[in-house]
């Protein structure tokens, strides 16, 4: 097996892992750095963003205020800690991208334009039209050309971190393209492989997005932290998910009952607000957990509107004109008309809520660092708890960047904390197991379970235990199939016996990263009796700061249900209150 | 200069102008010449008008302008469009096509100049 | 609730097995709304799961689901069966090699994007605290069209003179440099013109203008391509012609 | 096992055969040997004069004859669609900002087919 010695290796190469490799390269330019990518970057679903990046600019805005807005839109399950960094950090790192070329979109008299978005006091979202993600990810890609220092491995899968003395010195990773396998030494590894969406059917997240990075983290030691909060979109396509941006209600739009009812004031986010005027913080510019949640008692209310595609609200833009929506939602606009076949100028568009984004994820603390060793985390794979209960809207790309940057500064401070060379005959022994694995899997036949088969039914039983309300008995249900199907995983056989672009042993192995996810989640929040951001369970209605003010911690075994710790949350300034998104008591 | 630049461009000046200007004044100039076969010889094709219009510096540098332009526009397309047909001795047809252009503007400004 | 049925003949090609590429047909419930993507990924599900293709975002922004559909360069998810009848046939983006399948290898065009310098050169260095640099609406939109693309690699695809002469960096690679050339906060041109300005740039583009055709996201690379000549035309009669006017 | 990429080959000589666009294309670059053609010609006609009368009537004389009615027609034929399928691409060649909007293409094809008409109009009035 081929070794490939670096400094410092990126699993994953989305905004958070390419803002790593340009910060590595930027400090040290005689640093060796492997980026690893199971597909090429641009191609990773960071460009699937669309509204925008938050980060305080403008002179009516503050970090206070940036601070109390994410702090209390996770319903404090914040590490405030991190949510300090992260705020510091936020405009800089956004300035910077302005000056490696982002197309940000402009004020008239040319300073970058802000937008407002859902559960932000302040208009402090920074846009490139509606391909925010896209723009940033691109700019990213591009200004790592300039380092000679990169070397990009491109759809390199990686299966297994390498652990010995106690630290994380590499990973294997399989070159999809030939199916070879190779050993990646490092001294430091980073884990930027983004979010999981993919373990449940509705979703905006791409078919990448299966948790390949919290996995590895998770069976090489490192708890996941939080995995039970999922947030949910309020307003997703109904047939397949695509998203339409929170940026939408932003620029005015508005959400309808089948009656045409501004439903949202009846749950708590009232009173109505003048249509084509929204006012932050409330109404539409609720939080998505909120929003989302709304949605749920329409139906039960048999409210919503049912579509071929199922029961749906209104998402009513046609009042911001044509100009507009041209202007400053020209993505959504297409989107519409392509998938939907309607047009947001003319009639209102029919959405439903579909899964987003994972706040838990691989724990680090605020400088990016797991507990093992060696081994660092950023982006939506990472849970450094600025996110806690609920992330706010056009926080996560932000959080790419600042933290993909302090991942890579603590990588190299790890570096020069001068460890002892690495056990050489200690890593290829492991490399060989995990080569091993794979091979048994190609030698394996008579296999009876089909990847498909099993992934759907976990997708099934994620939407029907863990979706938007849950109960205690919903979630039993579902971590009980998860671990079914955790065992049954052992009975699959690969079809494709070709070790050239293999892509039915990359789903296999996409799946088996996606279940240990989806039961972390799972027996997190059957574990967590209370309701609490994205998490809300009809028979815990209340949070209960006495019990759950905490981050659990689950921990990886290979056969059975993890172990689930809890941890103290942060705290340094912003005692836990009531999240109050009603425009009446400003 | 790690690439050297292509010196495409001095022939690609030409090319664009000559395709702009072809563009607009080549139809109706075909037009009358297509009159003048019909047998209906348009005025400006007469021997005293058009014989005219050459002794006159001003007309020659048009004519000569319009003819120099349109015989490179015509010549390096035709380089470009023997390229397209699968010869791909380029350098031997670039030879070949601008030989010819050259040729067509010196024999241009000889009758240009034999006219007074 | 499948609501058509169609035939998809796809391209099959297995480097270990076959020596040339050959077609195979399934038959696929479709729902009128789907994208051929879904197609494929009804086959790989249900029918086939050996077939090997590149896909992800399903929105027509990721740029991975590029291939010929009767023929035509396209994104597999923008790509709607309802535009269709009922034999579609799919096959891997034209001009490249055939890894496996649907699946192409694409290092050449990769290797041309990042050799035009597709990042910001600035005039002069500012640092972070010196805040952002100032461009206004009508500066963004000068360029901002360049921006939106994908690399999807359906304009090289499409364009035969990167089929004919495949050292020729394309399109999408010149429009990028192009993109960069004329934002207002950059000053790299010159750097770049060494590479697009050469024989291998943007002079084996005869503008057949099939790559602004097929392009998804309206980037009109034909037109960056077209500019790029008429600026390095003035540059060289400058240079040469006038050589006191060069900077 | 290993590797093996497939190339297929672009035929260097009939590519233009598969697709209708580069059918197009390659009907308008061959206008230029119409162009070339219909040059030559006009060259031709500059030596008569240069030759004196009783040549240019000479070569007015050959002009009117089948062979010279064919030519002209083809060399109309090709310059129009010259004239035309250069006209429908400067917008892209060229596009004018105005502020922060471009003129719309169709504006800027409009002016040219515009300006090909009058010029066209001045000469035929002038010239019959
Ligand atoms: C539709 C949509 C819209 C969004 N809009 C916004 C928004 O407006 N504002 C906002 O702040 N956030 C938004 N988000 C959230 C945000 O975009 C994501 O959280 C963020 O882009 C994740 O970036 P990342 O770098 O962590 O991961 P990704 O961009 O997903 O990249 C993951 C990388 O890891 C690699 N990888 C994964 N597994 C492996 C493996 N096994 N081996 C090797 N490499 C691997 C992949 O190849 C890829 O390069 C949106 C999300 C979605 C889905
Ligand atoms: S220019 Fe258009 S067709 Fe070409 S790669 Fe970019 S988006 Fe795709
Ligand atoms: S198709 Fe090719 S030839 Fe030029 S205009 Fe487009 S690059
Ligand atoms: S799947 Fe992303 S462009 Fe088609």
């Amino acid at each position: 097996m081929e070794i490939i010695k670096t400094d410092v290796a990126i699993v994953g190469a989305g905004g958070a892992g390419l803002r790593a490799a340009i910060a590595l390269a930027e400090a040290d330019p005689k640093l060796r750095i492997a980026l690893v990518s199971k597909v090429y970057p641009m191609r990773s679903h960071t460009c699937a963003a669309e509204g925008g990046a938050a980060g305080v600019i403008k002179s009516d805005d503050s970090l206070d205020l940036h601070f109390n807005d994410t702090v209390g839109g996770g319903d404090w399950l914040c590490d405030q800690d991190a949510v300090e960094y992260f705020i510091n950090e936020a405009p800089k790192e956004l300035i910077q991208l302005e000056h490696w070329g982002c197309p940000w979109s402009r004020e008239p008299d040319g300073a970058v334009a802000v937008r407002p978005f859902g559960g932000m006091k302040i208009k402090r979202t920074w846009f490139a039209a509606d391909k925010s993600g896209f723009h940033i990810l691109h700019t990213l890609f591009q200004t790592s050309l300039k380092y000679p220092s990169i070397q990009r491995f491109d759809e390199y899968y990686a299966t297994d971190l390498l652990v010995d003395d106690g630290r994380c010195q590499g990973f294997t990773a399989l070159e999809i393209r030939s199916g070879e396998m190779r050993q990646f030494q490092a001294g430091a590894v980073i884990i930027a492989a983004g979010g999981a969406g993919r373990m449940f059917p509705f979703t905006t997240n791409g078919a990448v997005k299966t948790g390949d990075g919290m996995a590895l983290a998770y069976r090489a030691g490192a708890p996941l932290k939080d995995m039970e909060f999922v947030q949910y979109h309020p307003t997703g396509l109904p047939n397949n998910g695509i998203l339409l941006t929170e940026g939408c209600r932003g620029e005015g739009g508005i959400l309808l009952n089948k009656d045409g009812r501004r439903y949202l004031q009846d749950y708590g986010m009232g009173p109505e607000t003048p249509v084509g005027q929204p006012v932050l913080k409330t109404m539409e510019l609720g939080p998505r957990d909120r929003l989302s949640q709304s949605f749920w008692h329409e139906q039960q209310k048999g409210n919503t509107v049912s579509t071929r595609w199922g029961d749906c609200v209104l998402l009513d833009m046609r009042h911001l004109g044509e100009k507009k929506i041209n202007e400053r939602l020209p993505l959504v606009r297409d989107l519409c008309i392509s998938y939907l076949g309607m047009d947001p100028v003319k009639e209102p568009i029919p959405i439903r809520p579909v899964v987003h984004y994972c706040m838990g994820g691989i724990h680090t603390n605020v400088e990016a660092a797991t507990p093992l060793p060696g081994l660092f985390a950023a982006g939506e794979c990472a849970c450094v708890s600025i996110n806690g209960a609920n992330r706010l809207g056009s926080n996560s790309l932000t959080e790419l960047l600042v933290f993909g940057r302090r991942a890579a500064l603590s990588a190299i401070a790890h570096l020069q904390s001068g460890q002892s060379a690495g056990n050489d005959a200690a890593l290829a022994a492991q490399a060989q197991d995990s080569e091993k694995r794979i091979q048994a899997l190609f030698d394996k036949s008579g296999g009876t379970e089909s990847i498909a088969g099993l992934r759907q039914e976990m997708m099934d039983t994620m939407e029907a235990g863990a979706g938007i309300y849950r109960t205690g008995e919903g979630l039993a249900a579902t971590c009980d199939k998860i671990a079914e199907l955790r065992q049954r995983f052992a009975g699959i056989a690969l079809h494709d016996k070709s070790r050239i672009f293999n892509t039915d042993l990359m789903q296999a192995l996409e799946l088996g990263s996606m279940l240990d996810c989806a039961e972390a989640a799972a027996v997190g929040g059957r574990d967590r009796q209370e309701s609490r951001g994205a998490h809300q369970r009809l028979d815990f209605t209340a949070r209960d700061d006495q019990k759950f003010l905490k981050h659990s911690l689950a921990h990886y075994h290979p056969k059975e249900p993890p172990r689930i710790e809890y941890l103290d949350v942060v705290i340094t300034k912003s005692q836990p209150g009531v999240r109050d998104y009603s425009g009446a008591k400003k | 200069m790690t690439v050297a630049k292509s010196n495409k461009p001095i022939v690609w000046g030409p090319f664009a102008a000559g395709g702009t200007i072809t563009a607009f004044v080549t139809p109706v100039l075909v037009l009358l010449t297509l009159f003048a076969a019909l047998g209906f010889v348009p005025s400006l094709l007469t021997y005293e008008n058009l014989h005219a219009i050459a002794a006159n510096w001003l007309g020659k540098l048009v004519i000569f302008g319009f003819i120099l332009l349109s015989l490179w526009h015509a010549a390096h397309r035709l380089r470009v469009t023997l390229h397209d047909f699968g010869i791909r001795a380029d350098t031997w047809v670039a030879i070949a096509v601008y030989f010819i252009a050259s040729l067509g503007t010196v024999a241009t400004i000889f009758y240009l100049l034999r006219i007074s | 609730m499948s609501e058509r049925q169609i035939q998809l003949e796809v391209l099959r090609y297995n480097p270990e097995t076959d020596s040339a590429p050959r077609f195979q047909t399934y038959e696929v419930p479709c729902l009128n709304e789907w994208v051929v993507l879904d197609a494929l990924n009804y086959v790989k599900d249900h029918l086939d799961p050996t077939v090997s293709y590149r896909w992800s975002c399903h929105m027509a922004v990721c740029g991975s689901c590029g291939m010929m559909v009767n023929g035509e360069p396209k994104l597999a998810c923008k790509a709607f069966i309802h535009e269709y009848g009922d034999q579609i046939r799919v096959e891997p983006l034209a001009n490249f090699p055939i890894e496996r399948d649907l699946v192409t290898v694409v290092d050449d065009f990769i290797g041309k994007l990042a050799s035009v310098k597709p990042y910001l050169i600035p005039k002069e260095d500012k640092p972070v605290s010196a805040g952002e640099y100032k461009q206004s609406p009508a500066e963004l939109k000068t360029f901002k069209q360049y921006t939106l693309c994908i690399n999807c690699m359906l304009c090289y695809a499409a364009c035969p003179q990167y089929g004919l002469v495949p050292d020729f960096i394309g399109p999408a690679a010149i429009s990028l440099a192009h993109r960069y050339n004329q934002d207002s906060r950059d000053g790299g041109r010159e750097q770049r013109q060494e590479v697009i300005a050469s024989h291998d740039g943007v002079w084996e583009c005869s503008f057949v203008g099939a790559c602004s055709e097929v392009c998804p996201k309206h980037v009109d690379p034909a037109s960056a391509l077209q500019q790029v000549k008429v600026a390095s035309t003035i540059d060289w009669y400058k240079e040469h012609l006038m050589p006191w006017m060069k900077k | 096992m290993s590797r093996k990429p497939y190339i297929r080959e672009m035929s260097k000589t009939n590519w233009f055969f598969s697709q209708p666009r580069y059918m197009r294309y390659m009907a308008r670059e061959v206008t230029c040997i119409f162009i070339l053609a219909y040059t030559i010609l006009l060259i031709f006609a500059l030596k008569n004069l240069a030759d004196g009368p009783e040549a240019y009537a000479g070569f007015l004389q050959a002009l009117n004859s089948p062979l010279g009615i064919l030519f002209n027609l083809a060399a109309l034929v090709g310059a129009v669609y010259h004239s035309t399928s250069w006209f429908n691409v400067t917008p892209q060649a060229m596009p004018i900002q105005r502020g922060e909007e471009f003129l719309p293409g169709n504006v800027i094809v409009g002016a040219h087919y515009g300006g090909w008409a009058l010029i066209s109009l001045i000469v035929l009035f002038l010239g019959v």
